[in-house]
Formats: structure tokens, C-alpha cells, sequence
């Protein structure tokens, strides 16, 4: 499989360890991705907050890119990107009046005519090989954090159900996780206020941590950057907002996926985590 | 366009909304133009498109298609069967280079006295401002009868 | 006959929001589900179903009490409300033109300030580099914000787990991006 | 020619004082075909009426044209008038002297002019009538009422109290819907079993009645008063002649943990079962998905227990065809399923149930004996969320209307809560509430002054399970949209009322028109609120839209005396103003050339397919053929077709034409 590849700037920055997991997992799975050249930044949660106009032309000049380069899927593993995507090329299918003075803004001829893939549905693609090639089973308990941006609004992403998704369940147990059975999958963490509003952060994505350990998970799997951030580089400000101590380690998708498949922990970025990958007492037995 | 000109109309109305509408008109005494000339239809559904044109053939000015609004079609649907043929028949008729200006297709209730006299006067005036339909004879040579 | 069409009225702001988002105010019929949903409803001032129910009256001094609350500053667009709204109103397209409304009337609370800071120093960092230059990002947020103290502890930490790039990275159609820029936001 | 007499009113000073009507009779002398013109004071006088009549048979008139009022007044009269005066009455027309002329327009010649027009256009009008005579078709005085809920059961009293014999054909195996799954109802919280058993037994004992239970329509072919329905008799698996109906074979049936659907799936019962005990009839049937021997060829437990010899294993579906004079749709509704709600864990909680498994728990004859017990641990709930309005005005879930019933079933079952836990506490999330019946608003606020069932103005967003409690999410809208978060043990969802499963097919079975959610559409929402389009086929109950038991009950009574109308006749009389399909001599036959744009257009499916065959049996053509049985005289099928095949008898192409022309 060929797939065309927009990693996003947290994939370069704060979050380099989904985008390493990503290539690594992919790279093992027999995918080849082609990098979307020059490409920029979609906006993400900033740009419709302040110019909607802007918040179609930077992810519509990515499209672009992507079209003139021969690209017909995309996968955008950040689902912050994967939605603003979306939601562009959407507003423009449904207003074609509007694609004119975007060209114009991009300097470029857009179509809107490359699918837009997020990480499960790549991943959902492979999952009978993954199982296959599962040599070391992640047997863990899982809580499954979906965040919004993957589901929701679910007339945009139109992937799976906006309550209580199932795909990302189906893959951890395709490579021996269980994933538990928990009611905050799709509620907010916080995410855009990630840097301005640390005292939501913590509340928010308190919430889910705490809840997580409550229901007997070992670890906490995203697909997504801005979640991560949350649950990751923000644990102290959780934890002290709480008043509890959590050390339950927040994963990608991609990681747990790599880690099953035997791939090297330093090359799925393990090491970047703020709060260490450690497991009470089967950790040493997965490590094996 | 001469002062002196009186237009011929004539208006298709279903019995059991316009007709009874017009008739309404006369139990409250509204008064209008007198140059209508109305004929009975059971429903809109029925009028078809040889009808308006006969009526132009005939030397109408101007034609009111008319019947009860939709959803109160005392057969349910014919109205809306009716609408839908009347989006082709003013295609048609322009197709065919009729004036559409000069057919007016509306809805008037067996409620709606006052409006039936409303329509007709409008239809009147402005029948009466585009003047004779003479171009309509030019069509007939040109064969489309 | 009555025809569907219908032209929202410019002049008020509901005419407004209707012509920029698609979205009626009136066809929020105030059941409140958005606001039991939202993850910050309870932080608002103006929780989502009153900022439909001041906006849809169409009084001046309503749609600004909308304007200048803090509320419509907390929203993080995590659409939970929309996916639930049983009206199926977009609510975060509502509460993003209503931010940019409160802006350009220059009545945006003074809280918006540092959430805005940060929105402007993002995209002021694509403007120039065409990606998100997140150390660049921080220095200016802090800058702009004022709020000099915060997260110093942990840059050093992202630093060492290779989490932070000290250079930006460029685009190479850096003119490409001031053009886009320029097109989008400099219709104000 | 023609010998066309023309009448012209002066109706006083109506037409006469702006209309001159003299000169009117006057100039319609001398149009082509007038035989004789006069002008009279007040036509529909006697005397009035007298003259034409005399005038008729003096100048041998074979048409008459009265211009005078509006036919929408005194056509009857009129047609009546020449009709005794030997003249077919379809030869008498009428110009609107009055209404359309006289009383709109000013005194003058142009007036004058306009009411000589009237009169040419209908002249030239009758040279192309032609007599018709009225359709008169027998009727067939038997009643099929398909549902046997509670609108069903009243129905076929009704009209078997009148005289009539009635079919009375259920799908499931009892008699007596959604109302026998009822605890107790509002506004009086009487029994529901106590009310509508005595019914039920009184139905099935009723010498004209015939209970079809466990059968469904499967076709209906003909027309009003003639229509022949086939029904399809569900093999119960057993005798019913011989079966006494003592319970042997239920109580011995070793397979018990069938999911029971009376109960909705909060007990159990066997692979034989009654649906309930109080049955109608009460007759066991056998749910072979679910019986042993149809799965593995062993068991018939049952069959060895039986006194009487009634199993039977083998016997197969039967199809029963049925004269029927006319037919009554109350086939019900059904309640949206707790699936149905993403944001309340899609059905997977226990504890969030519906309205109607409420019912199931707080009946004493339900799964608990109507102790309260909620489903997941059988623990006493100590606070119970209702939340009003679950998926119906909710364009999100398909349906914007409003269930009309669930407002006065949720402060029931509030209330129903509170009389059995005392200590409980009830909350209610309502948008607005609804109870526009008698003593309805009363009950509600009893529920709230009284029985201290808090209502909560706001929907709910999110239910989630934590600790064995369900966490409910909402908001309190009067108090300006603030978070209400309560802690429950068992939620009752109020959840729509949608229209039957299948219910769309049945409407197209039997030619009913449907609205959007598949509710039958009645013929006018005002005037005709039990009738469908569809001549001889009518409506009560929750099948036509969501309705409570009263007015079901009110519909199901209004719906038999329609059915009564019908049948006091012998035969129906129908004005013949119908359209025919051309026919004329081979090798052309008609003009029709079976495109059956019509049949799709005809709103009252009146439009058949004829074969026209040669002597050997070969099919020539197929050809539209009205029914004027059916036929209404709309005339859309004439517009519709474009070979000029279908005319309306009455508005024929030739009369209008013949009117146009002389414009
Ligand atoms: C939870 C709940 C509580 C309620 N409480 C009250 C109350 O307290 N008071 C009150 O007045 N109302 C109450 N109602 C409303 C009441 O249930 C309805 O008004 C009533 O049941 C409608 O009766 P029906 O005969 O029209 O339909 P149903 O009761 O639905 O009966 C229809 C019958 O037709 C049968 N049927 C369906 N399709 C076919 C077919 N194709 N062929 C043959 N048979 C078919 C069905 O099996 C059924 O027996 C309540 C409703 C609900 C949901
Ligand atoms: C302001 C208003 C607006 C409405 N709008 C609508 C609407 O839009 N749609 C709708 O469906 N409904 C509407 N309704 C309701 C509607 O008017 C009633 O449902 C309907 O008129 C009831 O009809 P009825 O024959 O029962 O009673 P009525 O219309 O009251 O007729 C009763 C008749 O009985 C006569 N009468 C009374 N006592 C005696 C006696 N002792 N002996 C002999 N004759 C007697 C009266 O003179 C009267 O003619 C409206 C009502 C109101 C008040
Ligand atoms: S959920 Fe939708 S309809 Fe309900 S109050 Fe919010 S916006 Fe209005
Ligand atoms: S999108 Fe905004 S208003 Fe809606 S639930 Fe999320 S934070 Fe609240
Ligand atoms: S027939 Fe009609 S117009 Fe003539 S007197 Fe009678 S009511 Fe008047
Ligand atoms: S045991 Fe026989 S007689 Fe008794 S109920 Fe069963 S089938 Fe009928
Ligand atoms: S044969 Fe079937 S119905 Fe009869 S006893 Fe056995 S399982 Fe029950
Ligand atoms: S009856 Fe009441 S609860 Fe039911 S849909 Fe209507 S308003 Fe909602
Ligand atoms: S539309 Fe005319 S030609 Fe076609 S089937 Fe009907 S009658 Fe025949
Ligand atoms: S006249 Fe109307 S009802 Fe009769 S067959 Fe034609 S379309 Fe059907």
C-alpha cells in the first residue's frame, strides 16, 4: 500500500514520537508513505477562532500540494489535522463559489478530490496482519481514549459511532490487549487550551485519568497529538489538581501497536514520554 | 398600447377551492374587473397543456391557472401533480416561444374571497400593460398548433 | 404562492450569523442538551443554550451581553454539543463568528486576551515559517500574555526528550504563505 | 341539432339590478342550438322550476342551460328539475350568473356582455354531453378490521353491535396491543387489564365477530363494498378446535429462557406459550425459532403431556381469501428502542429502560408482580430519572413530532414510582408539557404538588455508569442552562412512538396513502379523520399517528359508523363523474399505449392493467382500465396522458375544447 502522508507540526515538535511510531509501525506493515511536499500548517485551533477564511485556505493549499503531487489518499495521523482537513474540504465541496478566491490565496489550482485517512482507519486496513505479526501480545489493560476530533462532528469525520467508538478497541485486542470497558472515550481533555488555559487542562483531562485508573487500566491509548499533550506533558498540573499522584502512561496508538509487533522502543519514541512507560507488574514481562 | 385595450382572460379553476373561492367573492360583494372568463375544472390536476394553448389559440391574452394550496388538494395529490406539470409546461411554453409572463398559476382557497379578486385584477393589469397577445399569431403561422 | 426563499437580514446579528454559518438561531429550541454536555458549561458565564436564547430575541443589548461574555472565549470546539444537539444546530460555527464579531467591535472580554495572544501568536509563527514553530510559539504566547513564569519547567524537560525544536522549521514557499495570509486575513 | 333551452334569473335584484337580463335572453336566442330562451325572476322557485319543466316538454328541449347562482348551490335543484322532466340530468348546466358576475362587477354592458359569455361557453358545453347515469356497485356487509389492540377490539364491537358481521385479524397471538401491556392509565389510574379484558373476552364471544389471531393481510384486491382480502393464518402449531387451552404442555415445556416479549424482555416464558395470561384467545402457540424439537428433531415434550391431542408438529401456513365490504386499519404503533440513543450507551445499559418496560415493571401482573425492581440487580431503585421526549422532537433521530402520549405516561409513571416507594425520589427532564386533555393538566400537576416529582426544564446529554449508579448529565434551562447532574438507579426513557414495523407495506397493499414516518394518512386532517383515500378503508387509532387510549377509542367508534354508513346501504350510488380509458374495434383497440403514466399519477389507484386478448388467448395489448369503483373524477390521469387515451366523463377533452372555443 501507497499512501500519501501529512504528519502535522506537532508530529515534528511536542509529538515526535507519534510520527516516529507512525513511519516505524507503517514502514513494518509494508506501507510506504509519500510526505506531502512543502506542506504547511492546517490551522488547526486557532485559525477558525479567529479567520474562517483562513481556516479554509491553509489546509486547502495542503490538498493541493497533495493533488499536484499525484496523491489520492492522505493519512493525517493527527486528528486535529485530519478533521480541519476534512471540514475544508467539505465547506468547499458544498460552495464551489468559494474555491475561486482560494485559489487565489493558495496560488494553486485545488480540486478537493484526495481522500482524507486518519490513523485507525489505516491501521482498521491492516488488521488482520497486524495479528498476524503480533509476536510480543500487549497484554494490558487498555482504556481507549478517542478524544473529539476523531468522531466528532460525525457529519464531517463520518467515522465510527460518536458515542462509544469501537475501532480503536478492536485493534488493541487484536494484538492481546482487553480494553476496558469505560464512559469517557469521546469526552474533551482540553485540548485547545493545552497552553493558555492549563487550570482546563488539568480539570478535564483529570477526569479521564482518574477515571481510567478506576476502572483497572494499565495505560491510556490516543490517536491523537493534542490529546496526548494533555494526558502526558500536563500530568503534574493533573495530578496536583487532583491531589493524587497518576503515574498511568499515556500511548499512541501506533506505539502499542509497534511495541506488539517487536519494533525497537527507542524507535517508537517510548523514551520521549513525560511520564514513563512503566507497568506495575507485567512490565517486565512485556519488555521481554 | 392603446387605453382602450380590454384583455381576454380566462382562468382554469378546480371546483372545490377556487371555484368555490370565486364564489365567495360575490357572497362578500368584492368587486372586480369583468374581463375573466372562468371555467370549471374538478381539479388543476385535470388541465393539461393543450388546454392553455387552445386558450391562447383562441385569442386569451392572458390565462390563470388556479386551484386549492397544496396539501388541501380535495383529491390529495392532483395539485401536486398539477404543480409538477406546470414547471414543465412553463418550460415547454417557453420553448416554444410563449410568453410565460402571460399565464399565472396560483392558488386561491374556497376561504380566500378577497385574494380571488386580488389575482384577477393583478392578472388584469398586467395583462392589460403587455397588451394584446399578438405575437401569439406569429407562433400559430409558425405552426405550433 | 410562497416562495422558500429567504434572504437573512444583514443588519441584525442574527441575519448575520445565518449568512456566515448557515446556521438559524431559531431553530434552537432550548432544550439545554448542548449545555448539559459541554465539558466547560459549567465555567461559562453564558452557557451555550443562553447564548442561542439572548441572540434569538434580536435586542442590541442582549446580542452584546453576548459579545462581551467570557464564555464564548471557553469554547474548544470539541462539538460534543453539536453531535448531540437533537436541533442538530452548529454551535461552535455560531461561537466562532460571534468571537470574531465580539473582535471587530472591539468588545471582546478582557479574559479573550490571552486565549487570543495565543491564537495570534500561532498563526503568527505560520505566517512566517509556514508550520507551527512550537518554542517560538511558547516565547511569543509568554511575551504577548505576560504569563512569564508559567511552564518554564517544562521546556527543559520537553528539551531533553527531544520534544522541542529550538529552530523553526521553514517552509520554502515562505512568500506563498504571506500571500495566503494576506488574501484571507486582510479582509479583516 | 341541438334544442338547448336557456333560463335566465334575475334572482329578485341579485343578477337583475346589474345583470339585464332580458337583453341576455334576448341575444342567447340566437346563438347556434337554442331552441328556447327566457329570463324569469327566481328560477328555483317553484313556479320557477314549474316553467322549465313545461318549457322542456313544449319545445321538445333535449339540454338546458340555467344561468343563474352558482352550481355549488343550486346544481342538485336543477338536475333534479329536467330529470323529471324526462331530460337526462348530466344535460343541465348551470352559469354563474350571480356569484361570478352580477356581484362582482359593475353595472354595465360589459356586465351584461360577460353574462351572455357564461351562457355560449355552457351551450356549446352541452351540444358534447352526453347522459351519463349515476355507478351503483353492491356492497358486500362484512368488516375487516385488521389490529386487534384497542382501537381494533372497538372497532369491531361497534360495528358488530350495529348488525354487521365483523373479521377482527391480529399478527401476534392474543388480542388486545400495547393497552394489555399497560399498568394502570392516566388520567385515572384504573387498571388497564381491568378495563380492557372484559373487552377483549366480549369481542371474542360476539356471535358476528370472527377473531383472526396469528394471521396477517397478505393481499387485497377490488374496491369499496367488494373488496377480496387474503389472509395468511400463522400455523399455531396445535388444533385450535381441540386444544382446551389448560397449560399442561406450557408448564412442561423443559426450554424457559425465551426472552418474553410481553414482558419486553424483562422475563422469560417457554418454546409453547401464551403471550400473557389473560389471552384472547386463549390458545398456545409454538415459537419454532425457539423450540427445541424444530432446532434438534428432539423434545415434543409438550405433545406427549397433552390430554387432548392438539399438537401439531406439522401443520403449515394457511391462506384464506374473504369477501369484504370495507376495511379498518388499527394496527398500532411501536415505541422506539433504547438502542436508538448513542449518548445513553446505546441500550447497553440494564438500567435505562423504556416506557413501555416501566409499564411491565410496575404491573402486578409484570415480571415483579409490580414490586419495583430495577432490571440489573433487582435492588429497589431509590431514584429514578424519567427523561421526557427521548428521540422524538428530534430531527436528529428522524423524528421532529411530538409522541403526544409520553407527557401524561411519564408523570404516570413518576407518580406510579412514588405510590410504591415512598421513600424514592423522581425526577423528570421534560422540554414542555404537553397534556391538553381532559383532566390531563390536573394529573401532571398532581404528579408535582402532591407526589413531589421534581421536574427538571432540559434534556439530558449523557448517561454513564459509575459505582452502580447511572450518572445522569443534564441541564436546568430555567435556571439559565445551568450543569444538573443526578445520580440515579435506573433511568426510564420516554422514547417516541413510531409508526408499526411494515406498516408502509400494508399501505401499499392496500392502496392507503402514508406520511413520512409511515403513519396511514387520513383523507382530510379536519373533516375526514378516519377515512383514507382509499373509498371503503378507514382508520383508528395509534396507526394513523400517536394517540392515547381515549382517542383511539373515540377514532375506533368514529371509524364503525363510518363502516355503518356504508353498509346501510345495499348498493352504493357514485356520480358517474369518472374517467374512461378509449376503446374502439381492432387492430388499434384504443389509443392507450400501455405507457401507465397514469397509474403512477392516479391518486386514488384506480387505474388497472387489461389485457386485450385475441380468441386464441394471446395477449394483444395491455391497456390502462379504470375502475369506477375507485375513481374519484380528479382528471390527473387525463392530463397525464399524452395519447389522449383517458377522457373524464363530464370534463371530457371535447366539452372544454368545445368551451374554449366559443370564448
Ligand atoms: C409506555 C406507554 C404508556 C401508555 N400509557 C397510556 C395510558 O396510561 N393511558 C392512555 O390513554 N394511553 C396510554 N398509552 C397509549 C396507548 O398505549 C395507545 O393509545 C393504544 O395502545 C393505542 O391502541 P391501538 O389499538 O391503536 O394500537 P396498539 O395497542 O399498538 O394495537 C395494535 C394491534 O395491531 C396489531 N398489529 C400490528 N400490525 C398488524 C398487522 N400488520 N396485521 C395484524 N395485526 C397487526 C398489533 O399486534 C396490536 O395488537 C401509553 C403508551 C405507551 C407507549
Ligand atoms: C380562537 C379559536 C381559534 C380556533 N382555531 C382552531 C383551528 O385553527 N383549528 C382547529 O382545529 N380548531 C380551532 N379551534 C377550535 C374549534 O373552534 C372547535 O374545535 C370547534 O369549533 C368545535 O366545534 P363544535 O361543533 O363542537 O362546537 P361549536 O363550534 O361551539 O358549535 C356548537 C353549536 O351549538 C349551538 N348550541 C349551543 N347550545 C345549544 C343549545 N342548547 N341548543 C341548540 N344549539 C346550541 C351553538 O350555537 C353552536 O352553533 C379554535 C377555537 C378558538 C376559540
Ligand atoms: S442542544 Fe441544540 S436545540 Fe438544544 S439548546 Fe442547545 S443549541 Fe438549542
Ligand atoms: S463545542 Fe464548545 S460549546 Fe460545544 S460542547 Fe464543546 S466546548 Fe461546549
Ligand atoms: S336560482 Fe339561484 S339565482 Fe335564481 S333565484 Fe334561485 S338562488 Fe337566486
Ligand atoms: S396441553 Fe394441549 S390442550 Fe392443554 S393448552 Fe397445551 S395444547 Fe392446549
Ligand atoms: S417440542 Fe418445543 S414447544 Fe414442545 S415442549 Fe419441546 S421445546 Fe417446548
Ligand atoms: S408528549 Fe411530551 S414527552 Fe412526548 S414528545 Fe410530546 S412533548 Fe415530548
Ligand atoms: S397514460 Fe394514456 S397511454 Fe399511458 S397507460 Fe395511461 S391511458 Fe394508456
Ligand atoms: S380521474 Fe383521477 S381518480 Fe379517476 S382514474 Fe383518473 S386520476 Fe384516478
Amino acid at each position: 500500500m501507497r499512501i500519501g502522508y501529512y504528519p502535522g507540526c506537532s508530529l515534528l515538535g511536542s509529538s515526535r514520537e507519534f510520527d516516529e511510531s507512525t513511519r516505524a509501525v507503517l514502514t513494518a506493515l509494508g506501507v510506504e508513505l509519500t510526505e506531502v511536499s512543502d506542506w504547511n500548517c492546517c490551522g488547526a485551533s486557532s485559525a477558525h477562532v479567529l479567520n474562517h477564511e483562513l481556516s479554509l485556505a491553509l489546509p486547502a493549499r495542503i490538498l493541493a500540494l497533495a493533488e499536484q503531487a499525484g496523491i489520492t489518499e492522505i493519512l493525517a495521523p493527527c486528528a486535529a489535522c485530519s478533521n480541519r482537513l476534512l471540514s475544508a474540504q467539505q465547506e468547499l465541496a458544498a460552495h464551489p463559489e468559494k474555491i475561486a478566491e482560494i485559489e487565489a490565496a493558495i496560488g494553486m489550482p485545488y480540486k478537493g478530490t484526495a481522500k482524507i485517512v486518519n490513523i485507525l482507519e489505516v491501521l482498521g486496513r491492516l488488521k488482520d496482519q497486524i495479528a498476524a505479526k503480533t509476536t510480543k501480545p500487549f497484554a494490558k489493560k487498555v482504556a481507549n481514549y478517542y478524544g473529539c476530533l476523531l468522531v466528532r462532528p460525525p457529519r464531517v469525520v463520518n467515522f465510527d459511532r460518536p458515542e462509544d467508538p469501537q475501532s480503536m478497541d478492536l485493534m488493541v485486542k487484536a494484538v492481546g490487549a482487553t480494553p476496558v470497558e469505560w464512559p469517557f472515550k469521546t469526552e474533551c481533555c482540553g485540548a485547545a487550551f493545552s497552553v493558555t488555559r492549563t487550570d482546563i487542562v488539568a480539570k478535564l483531562s483529570g477526569k479521564l485519568v482518574k477515571d481510567a485508573v478506576k476502572r483497572g487500566a494499565d495505560v491510556i491509548v490516543v490517536a491523537c497529538p493534542m490529546c496526548h499533550s494533555n494526558l502526558d506533558l500536563r500530568r503534574s498540573e493533573i495530578n496536583e489538581y487532583l491531589g493524587e499522584q497518576h503515574g498511568i502512561p499515556a500511548m499512541f496508538i501506533t506505539q502499542v501497536i509497534g511495541l506488539a509487533l517487536g519494533l525497537d522502543p527507542v524507535a517508537l519514541g517510548i523514551q520521549r514520554h513525560m511520564v514513563p512507560v512503566e507497568f506495575k507488574e507485567t512490565a517486565a514481562a512485556s519488555a521481554q | 398600447m392603446t387605453e382602450s385595450f380590454e384583455p381576454k382572460i380566462t382562468a382554469f379553476v378546480c371546483n372545490w377551492c377556487t371555484y368555490a373561492g370565486a364564489d365567495l367573492t360575490g357572497t362578500s360583494r368584492i368587486n372586480y374587473q369583468s374581463n375573466v372568463r372562468v371555467l370549471r375544472v374538478p381539479c388543476t390536476g385535470r388541465i393539461d397543456f393543450m388546454l392553455l394553448m387552445k386558450a391562447f389559440q383562441k385569442g386569451s391574452d392572458g390565462v390563470i391557472v388556479s386551484g386549492c394550496h397544496p396539501n388541501d388538494c380535495h383529491y390529495t395529490s392532483g395539485n401536486y401533480h398539477a404543480r409538477r406539470r406546470w414547471m414543465v409546461y412553463k418550460d415547454l411554453m417557453d420553448f416554444m416561444g410563449v410568453d410565460t409572463n402571460r399565464v399565472t398559476f396560483s392558488w386561491v382557497s374556497a376561504a380566500e374571497g378577497a385574494r380571488w379578486a386580488q389575482l384577477v385584477n393583478e392578472v388584469t393589469d398586467n395583462i392589460r400593460n403587455l397588451g394584446p397577445y399578438a405575437e401569439y399569431k406569429a407562433l400559430a403561422v409558425a405552426g405550433i398548433e | 404562492m410562497s416562495s422558500g426563499s429567504h434572504h437573512p437580514n444583514l443588519e441584525t446579528l442574527a441575519g448575520r450569523i445565518e449568512a456566515g454559518t448557515g446556521v438559524k438561531l431559531a431553530h434552537c429550541y432550548q432544550c439545554g442538551k448542548c449545555a448539559a454536555g459541554c465539558p466547560v458549561g459549567d465555567e461559562m458565564d453564558l452557557p451555550p443554550c443562553q447564548v442561542f436564547r439572548l441572540l434569538q430575541l434580536g435586542f442590541p443589548d442582549l446580542d452584546e451581553k453576548v459579545l462581551r461574555s467570557e464564555g464564548i472565549w471557553l469554547c474548544l470546539a470539541c462539538e460534543t454539543c453539536s453531535s448531540r444537539c437533537p436541533q442538530e444546530v452548529e454551535i461552535p460555527k455560531v461561537m466562532d463568528f460571534i468571537r470574531g464579531e465580539a473582535l471587530k467591535r472591539g468588545i471582546a472580554h478582557p479574559k479573550s486576551k490571552d486565549i487570543l495572544s495565543f491564537h495570534r501568536a500561532f498563526l503568527d509563527s505560520i505566517e512566517y515559517t509556514g508550520r507551527l514553530y512550537e518554542v517560538g510559539l511558547v516565547a511569543d504566547y509568554k511575551l504577548r500574555s505576560r504569563h512569564m513564569l508559567k511552564d518554564v519547567m517544562l521546556a527543559p524537560k520537553m528539551y531533553i526528550k527531544g520534544k522541542l525544536g529550538l529552530f523553526p522549521h521553514l517552509i520554502k514557499n515562505r512568500s506563498g504563505m504571506k500571500t495566503l495570509f494576506k488574501r484571507t486575513m486582510g479582509k479583516g | 341539432m341541438s334544442r338547448i333551452g336557456v333560463f335566465t334569473c334575475h334572482c329578485g335584484e341579485n343578477i337583475g339590478a346589474t345583470v339585464d337580463c332580458a337583453k341576455v335572453a334576448e341575444m342567447c336566442k340566437h346563438v347556434p342550438g337554442v331552441a328556447h330562451s327566457v329570463d324569469y325572476k327566481y328560477m328555483c322557485s317553484d313556479p320557477g322550476q314549474r316553467m322549465m319543466q313545461e318549457a322542456i316538454k313544449e319545445h321538445n328541449l333535449d339540454g338546458v342551460v340555467v344561468a343563474a347562482c352558482s352550481p355549488r348551490m343550486h346544481e342538485p335543484t336543477f338536475r333534479r328539475a329536467v330529470s323529471n322532466a324526462g331530460v337526462n340530468p348530466y344535460m343541465c348546466e348551470m352559469a354563474n350568473l350571480r356569484e361570478h358576475c352580477s356581484w362582482v362587477h359593475e353595472k354595465n354592458d360589459a356586465t351584461t356582455q360577460k353574462a351572455a359569455d357564461l351562457i355560449r361557453v355552457l351551450v356549446e358545453k352541452i351540444k358534447h354531453n352526453t347522459p351519463l347515469y349515476p355507478i351503483k356497485v353492491p356492497v358486500t356487509k362484512t368488516a375487516m378490521v385488521v389490529g386487534g389492540g384497542v382501537a381494533g377490539i372497538q372497532v369491531a364491537l361497534d360495528i358488530a353491535n350495529g348488525g354487521h358481521k365483523v373479521i377482527l385479524v391480529e399478527k401476534s397471538p392474543s388480542i388486545g396491543g400495547h393497552m394489555s401491556q399497560l399498568s394502570e392509565t392516566f388520567p385515572t389510574l384504573d387498571c388497564s387489564q381491568c378495563i380492557l379484558t372484559p373487552r377483549m373476552v366480549e369481542a371474542a364471544q360476539h356471535p358476528n365477530i370472527t377473531l383472526m389471531t396469528y394471521s396477517e393481510v397478505e393481499k387485497v384486491d377490488g374496491f369499496i363494498g367488494n373488496f377480496k382480502v387474503t389472509v395468511r393464518k400463522k400455523a399455531r402449531k396445535l388444533d385450535e378446535k381441540l386444544c382446551t387451552g389448560c397449560g399442561l404442555c406450557i408448564q412442561k415445556c423443559p426450554n424457559k429462557k425465551i426472552s418474553d416479549e410481553f414482558n419486553e424482555g424483562l422475563g422469560t416464558r417457554t418454546a409453547i406459550y401464551v403471550p400473557f395470561p389473560q389471552a384472547v384467545p386463549n390458545r398456545p402457540v409454538i415459537d419454532t425459532l425457539n423450540c427445541t424439537f424444530y432446532k434438534t428433531g428432539k423434545c415434543k415434550v409438550c405433545e406427549k403431556v397433552c390430554p387432548t391431542n392438539a399438537i401439531r408438529f406439522e401443520q403449515e401456513d394457511e391462506l384464506v381469501t374473504i369477501d369484504i365490504g370495507a376495511i379498518v386499519l388499527a394496527t398500532g404503533f411501536k415505541l422506539m428502542k433504547t438502542e436508538a440513543f448513542p449518548e445513553y450507551g446505546y441500550g447497553k445499559h440494564k438500567d435505562i429502560i423504556d416506557g413501555m418496560q416501566f409499564e411491565r415493571l410496575a404491573s402486578a401482573s409484570g415480571p415483579t408482580a409490580g414490586v419495583m425492581k430495577r432490571p440489573s440487580d433487582g435492588k429497589e431503585p431509590e431514584t429514578v430519572v424519567f427523561i421526557a421526549c427521548s428521540g422524538s422532537r428530534d430531527r436528529s433521530k428522524g423524528v421532529p413530532y411530538c409522541s403526544k402520549v409520553c407527557c401524561m405516561y411519564t408523570a404516570k409513571h413518576a407518580m406510579l414510582y412514588k405510590h410504591k416507594v415512598h421513600s424514592g425520589k423522581a425526577y423528570v427532564f421534560y422540554m414542555d408539557i404537553r397534556a391538553a386533555g381532559k383532566d390531563y393538566d390536573e394529573f401532571v400537576r398532581r404528579a408535582i404538588e402532591e407526589d413531589d416529582v421534581k421536574y427538571i426544564r432540559g434534556r439530558v446529554s449523557k448517561i454513564y455508569e459509575e459505582d452502580g449508579k447511572l450518572i445522569v448529565k443534564g441541564a436546568d434551562t430555567l435556571m439559565g442552562g445551568e450543569p444538573v447532574e443526578i445520580k440515579a438507579d435506573m433511568v426510564v426513557l420516554a422514547t417516541a412512538v413510531q409508526s408499526n414495523d411494515r406498516s408502509e407495506e400494508l399501505a401499499q397493499t392496500l392502496h392507503v396513502s402514508y406520511d413520512t414516518y409511515g403513519f396511514f394518512a387520513e383523507a382530510h386532517p379536519k373533516l375526514r379523520p378516519v377515512e383514507t383515500n382509499t373509498g371503503g378503508i378507514f382508520l383508528a387509532g395509534a396507526c394513523q399517528a400517536p394517540r392515547d387510549i381515549p382517542e383511539s377509542v373515540a377514532q375506533a367508534s368514529a371509524a364503525a359508523s363510518k363502516v355503518l354508513g356504508l353498509f346501510s346501504q345495499d348498493q352504493l350510488t357514485r356520480e358517474p363523474i369518472v374517467a374512461v380509458v378509449n376503446r374502439q374495434a381492432g387492430p388499434t383497440y384504443s389509443y392507450c399505449v400501455g405507457c401507465f403514466l397514469c397509474q403512477t399519477a392516479c391518486p386514488y389507484q384506480a387505474i388497472e392493467q387489461e389485457q386485450i386478448l385475441a380468441r386464441n388467448g394471446e395477449v394483444i395489448k395491455t391497456i390502462a382500465r379504470i375502475n369506477p369503483g375507485l375513481c374519484q373524477g380528479c382528471g390527473t390521469c387525463v392530463a397525464t396522458c399524452r395519447t389522449k387515451a383517458i377522457d373524464l366523463q363530464g370534463f371530457s377533452n371535447e366539452q372544454l375544447y368545445a368551451e374554449i372555443m366559443t370564448l
